[in-house]
């Protein structure tokens, strides 16, 4: 773990996005942004019938650590399934940015990954599946 | 005749130590009696420490800059609302809102609530032992949205009379607001079965637990309430801090209160988008360096341990009875030991309140005198006014008898004749 | 090149020594250049010293208790009372409320003023430079009310379009909210020439002074406004505290807006009336300390002088102004000297402010990046955010060359091919 | 100035108190309170026709400042004018009572001065005298 948050790793996915842009035809498409700072991250993923994530794609606008980590998220998750994906948590997608975050950073390098969740959840409820429930007794 | 300490779970005469203000002789050189616990108690050592810490070390404001120094006070103000989190066993530390007192706490649910849920005909469950701050402010939401207010009666000891629960607790009652323990009549009320039959009928409770936290009467989960306010001053914390605690979905449910920075998503020119918990409920600039001092008050009651603190305080109210009694004409209000936290109001025939506290003072001895924010009891008691003794962690033994002696010179000074 | 203190009315290295935190490392143990004091400032030795007087000295809680600390506590608090009525050249100290910041002075009138008096097609005049705590609650309570909200123009260098005025303050403008300096502009508004108007006209003029205060824009009387809100802990202050001007005949026709001890005169089961100024706006146990404590932090910018102050701040701004703009992409949003105060914010092409702001704090400078709660602004601006250098009484020449050397490193790290 | 606020001559007014009861025909009579402590005044006064106080009564319960501060009041004021009376200051009824009160007691203490100004304000009132403008600039 790099205390360099500017290192060559972030700089060459800010740079040099994997997948910035957008499908045909994707399965599901959402985004979101964090009004504090107006990064925005828009995710677009293709499953296949297996619930393996064929493809991924981003685009948005906002920081070097939201962008390149848009860009990390979509780089890793590929060949994933969504199972996979529903157990994926915030500090396993920190750890993938190789870099430590302070408080107020964590929001720019997990806005992908919150999308992210959102879409895994959407896919859920479509096919009425449970979805997990969120804290609380409810 | 002192026996300080001698029982106690912890050294009492030690822990003194840690109060810089109990060592320092008052203007006259007497030394501070300090039995006027209820109203605000003595800081330790370490919350004073942590506030200087905070603003030598790591003031800035929170969840905004990206520098060094934002980052270090917002961990440490997070930490502080986990801690808040987990002294009450709150699920989540989202539920866990600053504010700036029991009263700001109590305003916010009675108008961000009260505003959005209360409709006309709608009942709030009060009492009249309540204190102001639990009292007034349902009186302005319900006048605004015609709800109605309704009183559990108090037995003849100061108790809630919850034989009569039923005939005041109704379909229509949309929440009960009750004291853990009053603030004059000493009363620990069973929120736990309150809580439970309110529940029952689909009504909220909120609990004004400003004089129960510092006895550890502090739980949000056993038993399960909805609300639950207390103040950081009352528990050995800074003043300008206090914790609402409220449950997820009915603060999810409820609008923001104040409006500002940090409460909002999405500000456009003519409406906004709110943020998620708690930040909703955190407009503007939060008292930062109060909040990471009520999370080193925490740490500090913590580390005596509440049954011990409950215990020697138990000890100080029960002689301060027995004693207190052996006075002529002194009469104590509300109900028995078994009922009671460390708080003793009294009357004293022939001496009012106010010439009591002024010659109490005289030997030292810090007590307080008057309706302690609670007029609606005070009627109900008869009475004007009230003297006031209440214990903290710090009191001895021998303070009781300097509050029994005190007591005694005041009635001389009324009888010379 | 360093020529901090040389040109100054007083001596900035002199100075520095009063502010404890200015002389600790960073964690990293690089020298801290906090230029984030538009969002708080910090605390000189005095005031932090005032804060531990008062919790080891006369701890007690406020008008309540007779006896010794109880009159010490609510002597001193009187006292700085009276400090910030004689600082904001009010006519009565009754005048002054103390409430916990700038935004709950602000929500106070939107709520106690507005709900009261405001009615189904009136108008409040604001403009799109205000911090959402000036603007969201006129939201919440225009919504609330059927009225009205518009919006005073700005002109292309950020300033209130005072030309335009006439279009927007109408015969049903009952209220004029409106910043006597934007937090991210730095521009300085005319407020006696708005006040002048809109008084006119028949309308209340509410000054957001959170950033003018510390920098001297201080008078209530000079030019004469309705209301003037600001936070102790940008003037040097604790956090936790904040002062609510408002002239005694409205505050007299308001309803009181928070509920609970204090601001009462008399309690009933079922309805209460209310007490004098300024006990009905100051519900329950209000910050004490912090008040006190705010005291201090007057008499500390006093004892400096604020024209002093002012003269430093202006030397750095220009500097700032007259360096920065030599940085190739980077570009200062607001007007010019001549319209400003000690805040510049800035975008620098390549850089986004949330880079910028953590690769300053990498070379020790603290700034501040996002929309410093004004996205309306930043909408007009037409970016999400920018990044903001903000100075005080205790900055040096040397620290804006600092940033200016830190802002063409994080240039490079992002030009690294 | 005394520092024992029960010496004699206020223990003394409180269990002697000086004119204690009730006029036949009051020219002016009013009360007040003081709600933090239940202190009560009740003030009567008979005015002669050259605007001198004939005969002050008073009646309340309370504390012993507040009832022998009223005790005092009334002995001091009979004999005076109402000229004189509205020249009445606070501090001059602080000293009346020869202790130093603290300024949570002040309030007992002045709790009958405050009575008897609202008295001569309305009697002002009554015969359409203007009365002295209360701060600000209206
Ligand atoms: C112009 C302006 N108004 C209001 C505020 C809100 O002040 P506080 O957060 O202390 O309530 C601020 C500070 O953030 C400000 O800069
Ligand atoms: C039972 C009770 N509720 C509420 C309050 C109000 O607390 P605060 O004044 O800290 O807001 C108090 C203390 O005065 C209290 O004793």
């Amino acid at each position: 773990m790099s205390d360099d948050l500017y290192d060559d790793y972030i700089l060459d996915h800010y740079e040099s996005p994997y997948h910035r842009g957008h499908l045909e035809q994707p399965t599901i498409a959402h985004e979101d942004d964090n009004p504090l700072c107006g990064d925005r991250v828009h995710l677009e993923l293709l499953v296949d019938e297996h619930d393996r994530i064929k493809e991924a794609w981003f685009d948005g606008h906002g920081c070097a650590i939201s962008q390149a980590s848009a860009s990390i998220l979509m780089k890793d998750i590929e060949g994933k399934t969504l199972d996979e994906l529903r157990d994926f948590q915030a500090k396993q997608m920190l750890d993938l940015l190789k870099v430590r975050l302070t408080a107020a950073r964590q929001k720019c390098g997990l806005l992908s990954f919150k999308v992210l969740k959102t879409m895994v959840y959407t896919l859920d409820e479509r096919k009425g599946a449970m979805s997990p429930t969120q804290g609380g007794r409810g | 005749m002192s026996n300080a300490g001698l029982d106690s779970a912890y050294d009492v005469a030690a822990v003194r130590q840690d109060f810089p203000i109990l060592d320092k002789p008052l203007p006259g050189g007497m030394p501070l009696v300090y039995l006027d616990n209820g109203a605000t108690v003595q800081k330790p050592r370490s919350v004073i420490e942590k506030l200087v810490e905070c603003y030598e070390n790591y003031n800035a404001n929170v969840h905004r800059g990206i520098h060094s120094l934002g980052d270090q006070v917002t961990t440490e103000l997070e930490a502080a609302r986990e801690k808040v989190r987990a002294l009450l066993g709150a699920d989540e530390v989202e539920e866990i809102l600053f504010t700036s007192g029991t009263t700001m706490s109590i305003n916010l649910v009675a108008n961000a609530w009260g505003r959005k849920f209360l409709r006309a005909g709608d009942e709030l469950l009060l009492n009249e032992m309540e204190h102001h701050a639990n009292l007034v402010p349902w009186q302005q939401i319900a006048h605004e949205r015609g709800a109605k207010l309704r009183f559990i009666p108090l037995t003849a000891d100061g108790r809630l009379d919850l034989t009569a629960l039923d005939d005041v607790l109704t379909d229509r009652t949309k929440l009960v607001a009750v004291t853990a323990m009053s603030n004059v009549l000493g009363t620990i009320n069973p929120i736990g079965e309150i809580a439970a039959r309110a529940h029952a009928r689909g009504a909220l409770v909120l609990v004004d637990a400003a004089q129960s936290v510092p006895h550890g009467l502090v739980n949000v989960n056993d038993p399960r309430v909805d609300f639950f306010a207390f103040s950081g001053h009352k528990v050995y914390g800074p003043t300008g801090i206090g914790v609402l605690y409220g449950r997820r979905k009915i603060l999810e449910a409820m609008d923001p209160f104040l409006c500002g920075g940090n409460m909002i998503r999405r500000v456009r020119k003519e409406s906004s988008d709110f943020a998620e918990l708690p930040s909703k409920f955190e407009a503007g600039t939060i008292p930062i360096a109060q909040a990471i001092g009520l999370g080193a008050a925490i740490d500090y009651v913590q580390g005596l341990g509440f049954e011990a603190i409950a215990a020697h305080e138990h000890q100080l109210t029960a002689r301060a009875f027995d004693q207190l009694q052996q006075i002529p004409g002194l009469q104590i209000v509300g109900p028995g030991l078994a009922h009671r936290g460390s708080i003793v109001s009294f009357t004293v025939e022939g001496v009012h309140p106010h010439d009591m506290a002024e010659l109490l003072d005289r030997k030292g001895v810090a007590v307080r005198a008057g309706h302690h924010c609670t007029m609606p009891l005070h009627e109900w008691l008869g009475v004007t006014a009230t003297t006031r003794a209440s214990f903290a962690l710090y009191n001895t033994h021998a303070e009781i008898d300097a509050l029994c002696e005190a007591i005694q010179y005041a009635r001389q000074v009324f009888r010379r004749k």
